[in-house]
């Protein structure tokens, strides 16, 4: 596949969008300005970047509870972003769900979660529904490495497969749950080789390459989309800051030489270089799209810092959807 | 009237579901047995031979993601039914439907809307042992973003499962085993029960005694006993346990002064300690006794018909209850 | 491996012995002098037999809800199995547990289990504890084809793996869960295809012969005697009655010929045609076996029947250990 | 004392969990990064380099394993410690603990005995939204073969954590994510406090608390306030809540003829149902106002602490509820 500069640039655009945003937030944490758990994006672009490059507005996701990359790759809007983190009332879930439960139904993303696993179950429905309308729409589960070794992912890949959805499984592994390495949590090296026990292909894709991710995206999709069925994606990718939050937490479970290998292959920077090179962009117009999308991240944070808090009178409100059910 | 319309209890949930599968075509059902062989209990007998295996969906050994399917699938759109064949396997999807179908549009500030029913079934009275018999109603009823709701004849069963379809919040509708061949009048014309409105299945001015599903029968048989002594008892079948028809109940005691509250489920934890706490809450000054609760003892269920038949509560232990209950000086 | 005219015996002794107590059982169902669930082994008897026979005593297995034929395989006392269907103070259990929950862990059977799948993780803590000891006992788990769907046996498939901990998975594949066919649940033809997502070896083996399956037994449990791992053994067979009781309920989902082709591959007559043919046996021998076991199964009904049914005061004993935790 | 050993609650658990450890061989630890790293909490740290990878076991994400793990090792004569990271979790594994290990004993009619401690952590304050910040034990508490232990202070978890490993019986041990970094007395021998003895925090005359964990010690706060008013608060912890110290908790109230229940649980069908119907079934003719339940209010937990810190009760919601107890008449 030869991808046209524009779609390069859409999905170079995708992973700045990710990599400002999580750097912005990385920094408001670290300055005790985000309440609660913070699970960072930055590294990992490519594999939201190029997989929401392959969908359409009406096609869903469901995410992790490392679920910014996600959601701002699906087009998710900053300042409501910034705001929900900030747990303020403009947020996208109003301050009531925080950074692990972002979303935006509109754009087809139903949340974050803090669930390891549970998001693939509530994909295998959207992708059943999506079917069941006949309006060709694809689901889109992400998932990470250690999220495979839980009963939901493994029902979920099942369920899709037995009713033959379309939905694509797109896994990141960046060889961490937490702060356990994988090969103490499983003993096979590619999550690929979980796809042909539930019966369907499986491709390992370099998760650093966006435009690889991107093809591999793409002819999964279209596989979904014109009843295929679903098809596992295995992204090799890392994290470059800590499983929550920026620092590493207590003792310390990944070399630096490790860390300092995988942000030499830097996703956006790798993209870049090999654009230039190719002579289909060149660094000044990159850096004015850093330029123009850094000043939405200040927008954004200014946006978020003016917004109210929600008010107490607030907290019943949404159990329901009538409320009814209260006491 | 003699040429009323019966049905069975399992047949009024199948129609109910068969009519609002003919009235939106977003509702449909899935689970496990449920398409070519209707359900081990029979009740989506017939439904994927009239709706088709696409709208009556025969899943794998898969709670977790039955349920998952009923979330993604509502919160995009359709209105999904979802079968949890015993309530036991509840404990093997509830993460599902704790953290994700009751909580989803929570924590999204609102913007979801899931009509999403579970289905599944309760009880015991089969010697189907522990994990085939429990009342877990009441782990559900304490999970906001739930309805939850347990019918005790066919006519409930039929307008509360109507109700649950129609709803847009997660429901589950628990069957209950032993009434499946319970039959009683239900009109073929669709019609819904308010989700949340208890019903007096009996009238009386001396105890209130408050029982769902089974229990609420045995309640039945249990104050015609009563009435030879003399002691009226008003019965009150609150249909949906989340929410909690608390006015009726609190009503009623204000007129009896007297209340006995009767589940299947384990007595320490159960529904009971909320419904009679509410009670001694709302209406403390009217009570000539405690609140007197009836439930099973602290055991698992038992697989032996000789210890089952002790295990679980009925009319004689619930005439008992009433007995001490008025006895009290 | 030339397995010994005494392990063939024994083998079918374990066979003739699983098929006599399932049929008493089923009779006993059809007069309705049973309460409860009751899932017949019949037919499978090749799977828990040359597996069990690969055992020592100490060794543990678990089981589900099709699990007597896995208790008498592991040595079950026919009085007490019969007492325990019969809901009798005599029991397994005390009449407290039943059909679907008979075990003896003197004979290391931790339990038929009612939930499906969920004998697999507990399977993995009995392997886990066998390694601690060190004293070179292993686990085995048997399960269904449909059991493999769900959650529990994906975790348990994975630890067991993760761990590298002495365990055989033996997998009952009889193509049908309750009702419901294979091809319906499952995208795959071969459980075995789900091993090597686990990182674990798999083998196919005919379900219907012993000698078979005992073969593969012995080099699974070999193998995680001596370190070697978790594997995976998938055991092709069938069920001769209907998933729960004797009689097909309601629809019919299986045809007749499928059922009758089965049947003609008997696992017990199967044996007994080739140790004849082999000289290894004759015919008088078999029919003497068959009457001595027979004699047995009578005297276990005699002794379920004269039995008395559990007291009420013994519903709170055995709660808890020591009684202090009930109200 | 000013020279008494001073402990933080999280390093009381670990020093049970060390000593338990030292004592018996077959004890032994398994969670999600409790190995290397010691556990997000920290809860189990330093404990794999004392005794070993085998002992203490980095598991992979498999919750419904790891109680398996537990169930299986302890049935075959293991002392499993088994760890789920959050509360919440329990959603995801609770087939395990309520369907095999709750019930494995009974099921084969007493021949099993199972030593396994599951731990995790609960409660909310952190800003960690819905999914993370849980008060489950109303699930646990209704269960025939469970005990469930809620520590409020580093005493009683030394002492209650060395009681669940020792136990013979299946426990769940639930520390609150708030009151890791309690410090208080902690004696360096190993103690254990009996599982069901309830602890009077505060003796008082006026009006009985009955408040565990976090809100043990806003009961606590709230006391000193009232105190003020002239009103003498007694505190009572249950402590362990399955089985529940019953005695100690109405004979207090028989004293002071008021009652109040305090949970961070939500209300509706939280526990405090169950204590505050004990209460008024056993005193109710000491009963000088209705019992009163404090929880939070029936929503999913907010993740803003704007919104958080109103939804959790505190030493001022419980002042609120004395006081109004107080004032009827
Ligand atoms: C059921 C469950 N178990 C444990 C956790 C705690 N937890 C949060 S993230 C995480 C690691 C997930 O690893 P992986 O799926 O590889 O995703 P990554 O964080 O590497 O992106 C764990 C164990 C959880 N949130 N849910
Ligand atoms: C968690 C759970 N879901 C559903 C059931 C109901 N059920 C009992 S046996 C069974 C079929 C199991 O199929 P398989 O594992 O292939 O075993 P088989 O009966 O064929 O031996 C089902 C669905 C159950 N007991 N537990
Ligand atoms: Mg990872
Ligand atoms: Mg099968």
């Amino acid at each position: 596949m030869d991808l046209s500069v524009d779609v390069q640039l859409d999905l170079h655009r995708r992973m700045v969008r990710i990599r400002l945003f999580e750097e912005a937030a990385g920094r408001l944490a670290e300055s005790n300005r985000l309440p609660g758990f913070l699970h960072l994006y930055v590294g990992e672009e490519a594999v939201a970047a190029g997989v929401c490059g392959a969908l359409n507005d009406d096609d869903h996701i469901t995410s992790t509870h490392r679920g910014h990359g996600h959601l701002v790759a699906k087009g998710g809007d900053f300042n409501r972003m910034m705001a929900e983190l900030m747990g303020k009332a403009t947020g996208y879930c109003k301050g009531k769900g925080g950074s692990m439960h972002i979303s935006d139904t509109s754009l087809g993303m139903l949340g974050a979660n803090g669930i390891v696993g549970a998001g693939s179950p509530i994909a295998v429905g959207a992708a059943f529904a999506n079917r069941y309308r006949g309006r060709g729409q694809v689901a889109v589960a992400f998932f990470g490495d250690g999220s495979t070794n839980i009963g939901a992912f493994h029902e979920a890949a099942n369920m899709a497969c037995a009713l033959h959805l379309p939905i694509v499984f797109a896994c990141e592994n960046n060889e961490y749950g937490e702060f356990t390495p994988r090969d103490k949590t499983m003993a096979i090296t590619d999550i690929v080789d979980r796809a042909a026990g539930y019966g369907m292909p499986g491709v390992i894709v370099d998760g650093m390459d966006v435009i690889a991710v991107h093809e591999a995206a793409v002819e999964a999709v279209e596989r979904a989309r014109s009843g295929g069925g679903p098809s596992l994606i295995e992204a090799k990718t890392y994290r470059f800051y800590n499983h929550h939050g920026v620092q590493n937490l207590g003792l310390k479970y990944r070399s630096d030489d490790e860390v300092a290998m995988w942000k030499q292959r830097d996703p956006i920077f790798t993209l870049e270089d090999r654009m230039i090179e190719n002579k289909a962009a060149t660094r000044d117009q990159f850096d004015a799209i850093w330029a123009e999308l850094r000043a939405d991240i200040d927008t954004a944070i200014a946006f978020a810092d003016e917004s109210p808090y929600p008010t107490p009178d607030q907290i019943m409100v949404g159990v329901y959807t009538s409320m009814t059910g209260a006491q | 009237m003699a040429d009323e319309r019966k049905l069975a209890y399992v047949m009024a949930f199948n129609e109910a579901v068969k009519q609002q599968m003919e009235a939106d075509p977003n509702v449909f059902c899935a689970g496990e047995d449920i398409g070519a062989f209707g359900g081990v209990f029979g009740t989506f007998g017939g439904l994927q031979a009239r709706f088709g295996a696409d709208r009556v969906v025969d899943t794998p050994i898969s709670e977790q993601a039955i349920v998952g399917l009923g979330v993604g699938a509502a919160v995009t759109g359709l209105r999904p039914i979802v079968d949890l064949m015993f309530m036991d396997f509840i404990c093997v999807a509830l993460d599902q439907i704790v953290n994700q179908a009751a909580k989803l549009k929570y924590m999204f500030g609102g913007d979801a809307v899931l009509p999403l029913t579970i289905t599944t079934a309760g009880g015991g009275g089969l010697s189907a042992a522990a994990q085939h018999s429990q009342s877990l109603e009441a782990l559900l009823c304490h999970i906001p973003g739930l309805k939850v709701v347990m019918p005790s004849n066919p006519y409930d069963m039929k307008g509360l499962m109507t109700a649950c379809i129609q709803e847009n919040n997660p429901t589950v509708m628990i069957k209950h085993k032993r009434l499946l061949g319970m039959t009683g009048h239900v009109p073929e014309e669709s019609y819904s029960i308010p989700l949340g409105k208890g019903n007096i299945l009996r009238p009386g001015k001396d105890v209130s005694i408050v029982a769902y599903a089974r229990m609420a029968n045995e309640a039945l048989v249990a104050a015609e006993e009563l009435a030879k002594d003399g002691i009226d008892c008003e019965i009150i079948d609150p249909r949906t346990l989340q929410p909690l028809d608390t006015d009726l109940i609190v009503s009623s005691v204000k007129k009896t002064n007297h209340a006995v509250v009767v589940h299947e489920a384990v007595r320490f934890g159960g529904l009971g300690g909320e419904i009679a706490s509410q009670i001694q809450e709302l209406a403390f000054d009217y009570l000539d006794a405690p609140v007197t609760r009836i439930g099973a003892p602290f055991s698992p269920v038992p697989f032996s018909p000789a210890l089952e038949q002790h295990y679980i509560p009925n009319a004689k232990t619930i005439v008992q209850g009433v007995r001490d209950v008025m006895a009290r000086v």
